[in-house]
């Protein structure tokens, strides 16, 4: 699957977007945000307060208890400042 | 229902022909409500702000902010236009303009439109400050998300 | 405090140009609210609008609201355009523009403008029907009335 | 003083306009309306229902129990329809 990062979770991880494959056992946003702060400091930096990271599956705001599962593209951001 | 038009544009917008654009040629059309969000200098304070958005979301999102307002309301038309980029203080960031056959709906809706997408559509503000530095990202108001509640 | 601007007219307006006057040249707006009453066909009963107005009370009795409206907001500037004689569906009635640093103020002054001038402006409406007869005065709503309360 | 009529209380009154002296003991708006119902039947159709008729001292709205004392202009109109 894809992950793209907005804002200052793209500047904090250093990349906007990329290919991951995630183990089997990592089912929904708070799986995989658990598992991409093992991937390195970039990302504990980036999620070190990850109850104020929105998430997006394929397009659309999802919580952190969403599943994964068939997701095509991940996104992940700070809260949204447009308007 | 009307189809509401959503532009997500790089570039400026005129606020009064989109107006105009939804009116053409009606004559049930009692309320137009036109939302213009302006960059504000911030007391002289900011040089611009760098808005960075998700372009595949962006339309979808506020699209379905949209939907949600023609369900909610008797509207007789919507329009969106949301820019991304760089803007400077004095030009505008986004425009709602909601039409209906009597003036509360339209009201109602054009704020609901405003208080969703500043919490809900995929944009992020970056400030440029005057002396050239980096103002850092624009931090999401306790308020905006408050003002969900009401809805 | 900002001067409002206040027009009392026969003619039709443009509501770009008088928006676009509001904003020009500042830097410290971040939030324009722009409302145009227009004339509704009421299905296509109605051929036009005669609005009989009290010259001289109308210009300051729309001063007042707009002076009580200045009081309760942070507003940065405010246009209100209000049209008499012959209107014909389609045609734009009312233009009420508030500016503000902030959204919320310039939405919550538009509206109290809106219900403050529905039932304190010194206009009344009289049909003109699409086969030559007389469609009466158009009576005012209780709900206009009753809007009054929350402010 | 100048008394001066709109909407339908103009058109039932027959005139737009008229310069009127009412007698001393007409003290208040409520006052005036009573009176000039004893002027015709024109007055008595246009204040049949008295209550829902506003008034105006000097181009500022008043209530029917506001004095007259000094007014040069007084209005009476229908509920307004603007806006």
């Amino acid at each position: 699957m894809k992950a793209v990062y907005f804002a200052w979770v793209r500047e904090r991880i250093g990349k906007a977007e990329e290919e991951l494959d995630p183990p089997a056992d990592v089912a929904t946003i708070s799986d995989m945000i658990a598992w991409l702060k093992t991937r390195g400091q970039e990302y504990v930096y980036a999620f070190e307060n990850s109850r104020s990271i929105r998430a997006a599956i394929d397009h659309a705001h999802v919580k952190h208890d969403a599943p994964i599962s068939g997701a095509r593209e991940i996104a992940f951001f700070p809260p949204m400042t447009g308007g | 229902m009307p189809i509401p038009t959503i532009r997500v544009q790089r570039g400026t917008f005129d606020a009064a022909a989109e107006s105009a654009a939804l009116a053409a040629g009606r004559t049930d059309i009692g309320a137009i409500v036109t939302f213009t969000g302006l960059c504000r200098d911030e007391g002289g304070r900011l040089a611009r702000l760098d808005l960075e958005h998700y372009p595949d979301m962006a339309e979808a999102e506020i699209g379905r902010v949209a939907e949600e307002a023609l369900r909610r309301w008797p509207l007789l038309g919507v329009t969106i236009v949301h820019r991304y980029g760089p803007i400077r203080p004095g030009e505008a960031i986004v425009l709602v303009v909601t039409a209906s056959s009597h003036r509360v709906a339209a009201f109602e809706a054009a704020e609901f439109l405003m208080d969703y997408l500043k919490s809900n559509a995929p944009f992020w503000k970056k400030e440029r400050l005057v002396e050239g530095t980096d103002g850092g990202w624009v931090e999401a108001k306790r308020e905006d998300q408050e003002a969900l509640v009401r809805w």
